[in-house]
């Protein structure tokens, strides 16, 4: 069985359109580049500055000029477009973003995300997360399930939220959950995971109809 | 643009207590010389702005190192565990900005601007005390310009005249902070002859840029 | 970007009745080829959103003489006589706006502002029907953002992808329209492969262009 | 004697300062660039996109991409910048621009200056005034003393303000005139001319501290 954030990033992946701006968060997120589908053509943002980066360069050809968010040296790929922090903004805020895919602290059922801080931990800063998810025209949660067996998708935050608006789409090694105006609904089920499995593991109400679909996943046959 | 400078000439120009925005992410595309002369002038009570405090060997974060910071406005400070454990003593005082609405409100305090207003932040913690101003049914921060005494930047190119360029993601907050400050000193990686940019080229005329760091020695 | 297409295409897929921003200032910079398709095709009932309207034989002049123009917002209608006449007549409704904020405006609505402070047009008739609010003893208009349908756009070149790049005084107006239409049609003098414009060159990126318009014939 | 126009651009010629940059309104401002005085470094913005153009090139040789805001030809000097319409305002609105020179309809007792539209007459827009009168440092109307004999400078604008900002400062050919807290100061005589033709040629209360000096102008052997 794959780890689970393998199985997110691989059910993730296949929410990229053809032709589409997508900006992927630290950590996680930035595992769905590798599992971009056959045939999709994607643009990645880093909001750093640049649309069009690819893979790290070979050692002793890295740019001091050339980094990605997380501070990690990347490349350009032909026809890379480079800008400022203010464009930047511009592209995320503006409704220029297709998608963007975050990480998530906590999912409510009303859909708002909490990413940013646990208050009395580390307070890291909200960096871009605010205005992603206040911009992005689809903000996808990529996240485990749960936190050492407590849910992380709950019935209220008790974290302060990112955005008073609603993700788009949660994606978890356990499911896929959609929140809409009638609550979160239960999309998909990851395979050998059972419906039960996922109430139990959910602080939550899921909307469940039937029984759903097993979550279909990009196969490295796949993978471009 | 007025003149050449040095780093430390550059330092000795900026007091006590001075607000400074720095160009940089994470440390990459920050005026490097500069910080490492303030930080051996032994500045104190600085003010600065910026995307990040970087890490603590890296840009910015060698002045908080150093302890040459009051203040600081940023959108991130999760790479510097020095500027969470000032935070948390009460040594650094933090106010965080989420990072698109801090570029508007550079770019707002650079062009005369009197505020923007944004969804970021709307029904979050960023909006306690702001007015919120609604537009067509939809809600919107009242976020208030920023002006600093100093811009510090770090270009790429920059010709006699003071016009600048910058370098694929070194550009960063650089370009918009030219515009917000009452003294903007840039530390070009080269300094070329009038001409030597196209006009298309420019990113920041030098009519915005006061002081240019001299050529690395 | 999604494809290259003809200028009678382009023409063909803006509907009468269509809000349009145009690139251009006093013709520079105006996307020529398209404007004349909208002659050919008998185009009527157009919003047109840019600085000017040019002269009657120039840029969106023409649109203008051939009475395709029911609504103008623009900063300046001064060199076009057909413009002040279809005006008088009642054929022509005209709104003007600062140049300033018009570009402002536009910035807005393209980068998902709800708006802009701005102090022109402060105690003029600009400020009649507007909000004026006050920051720290001064007032600003509350400017609201501006979109449309479409923007056409003039560039120099475009490459495979879409990224443009302007030349001099001809960029004007258009690099901030390519944020702030539903679908955004640019006009390049040349269409080169994906690789010959260098990312610190491209001033708009191609993820903001829908279509091209293919090369001169 | 010269002409009033070149009397004016003369004048206001010895405002110019020492790497400052400016921005020349069309018609009489433009020949302000003609008189540069000799040692001052000046750069002169056109608000459709560049900083440091020169004067038309020759014949044959002009570029349909590089026009000044009036539209003619223009060439640029070395170490030119150009740039778009935000950022051209951006640098007129944000307090960049050290001067613009501007022509004038009125002004009246408190400054104010009228100069973008005649009720009933053709309405040509305000173009870029609104917002250069709003941003610039310095306003310096630049504009003959009266029309077809009716004074210029008026107790209260009858047409409609171009701002609520008083100017700088009003160059004519009969006089150089302070607006201030008290009122307008007449600071300069042209040659030739006395403070009663002044006066008479005046609809506003000047404030007159003595005999003022003669306007000093470039002359032709100091202009740059």
């Amino acid at each position: 069985m794959r780890n689970a954030k393998e199985i997110i990033a691989r059910r993730v992946a296949l929410e990229l359109r053809d032709h589409s701006l997508v900006n992927l968060g630290i950590g996680l997120p930035t595992l769905v580049a590798s599992y971009v589908p056959v045939g999709i053509s994607v643009a990645f943002q880093s909001e750093n500055g640049i649309i069009g980066f690819g893979a790290p360069p070979p050692e002793g050809m890295e740019s001091p000029h050339l980094t990605d968010a997380g501070g990690g040296f990347i490349s350009a790929l032909p026809g890379a477009a480079s800008f400022d922090s203010v464009t930047s903004f511009a592209l995320i805020r503006g409704g220029h973003l297709d998608m963007t895919v975050l990480g998530g602290l906590q999912v409510d059922a009303s859909g708002r995300l909490a990413n940013w801080v646990i208050p009395g931990k580390i307070v890291p800063g909200m960096g871009g997360a605010m205005d992603l998810v206040a911009g992005a025209k689809r903000v996808v949660v990529a996240m485990q399930h749960t936190d050492r067996g407590k849910p992380k998708i709950i019935e209220k935050l008790n974290l302060p939220p990112t955005s008073a608006r609603r993700v788009s789409l949660v994606v978890t090694e356990m499911a896929v959950i959609e929140p809409t105006d009638e609550g979160l609904r239960l999309l998909e089920r990851a395979p050998g995971v059972s419906v039960d499995e996922i109430v139990a593991s959910t602080g939550a109400k899921l909307l469940i109809d039937g029984e759903p679909p097993v979550m279909p996943i990009v196969s490295a046959e796949n993978a471009a | 643009m007025q003149d050449c400078i040095s780093p430390e000439k550059a330092a000795a120009m900026i007091p006590d207590g001075a607000s400074i925005m720095f160009g940089g992410f994470l440390g990459v595309g920050s005026p490097d010389r500069v910080i490492d002369a303030l930080v051996a002038r032994g500045a104190r009570g600085l003010t600065i702005i910026g995307n990040d405090t970087a890490m603590p060997t890296r840009g910015v974060g060698k002045l908080i190192e150093a302890g040459c910071v009051a203040h600081v406005k940023a959108s991130h400070i999760g790479t510097n565990p020095t500027t969470q454990k000032k935070m948390i003593t009460g040594e650094l005082e933090v106010e965080l900005v989420p990072q698109g609405t801090l570029a508007e409100r550079i770019r707002a305090g650079g062009c005369g601007l009197g505020g923007i207003l944004t969804p970021t932040g709307v029904g979050t913690v960023v909006a306690e005390g702001k007015q919120v101003i609604e537009i067509d049914g939809a809600s919107f921060l009242l976020e208030r310009p920023l002006r600093a005494d100093f811009a510090l930047l770090r270009a790429h190119e920059a010709d006699h005249f003071g016009n600048l360029t910058y370098r694929l993601t070194a550009a960063n907050f650089n370009p918009v902070m030219a515009f917000a400050a009452n003294c903007v000193i840039a530390e070009p990686d080269e300094i070329v002859p009038v001409g030597v940019i196209p006009p298309d080229a420019v990113r920041t005329p030098g009519v915005l840029v006061h002081h240019l760091v001299r050529r690395v020695q």
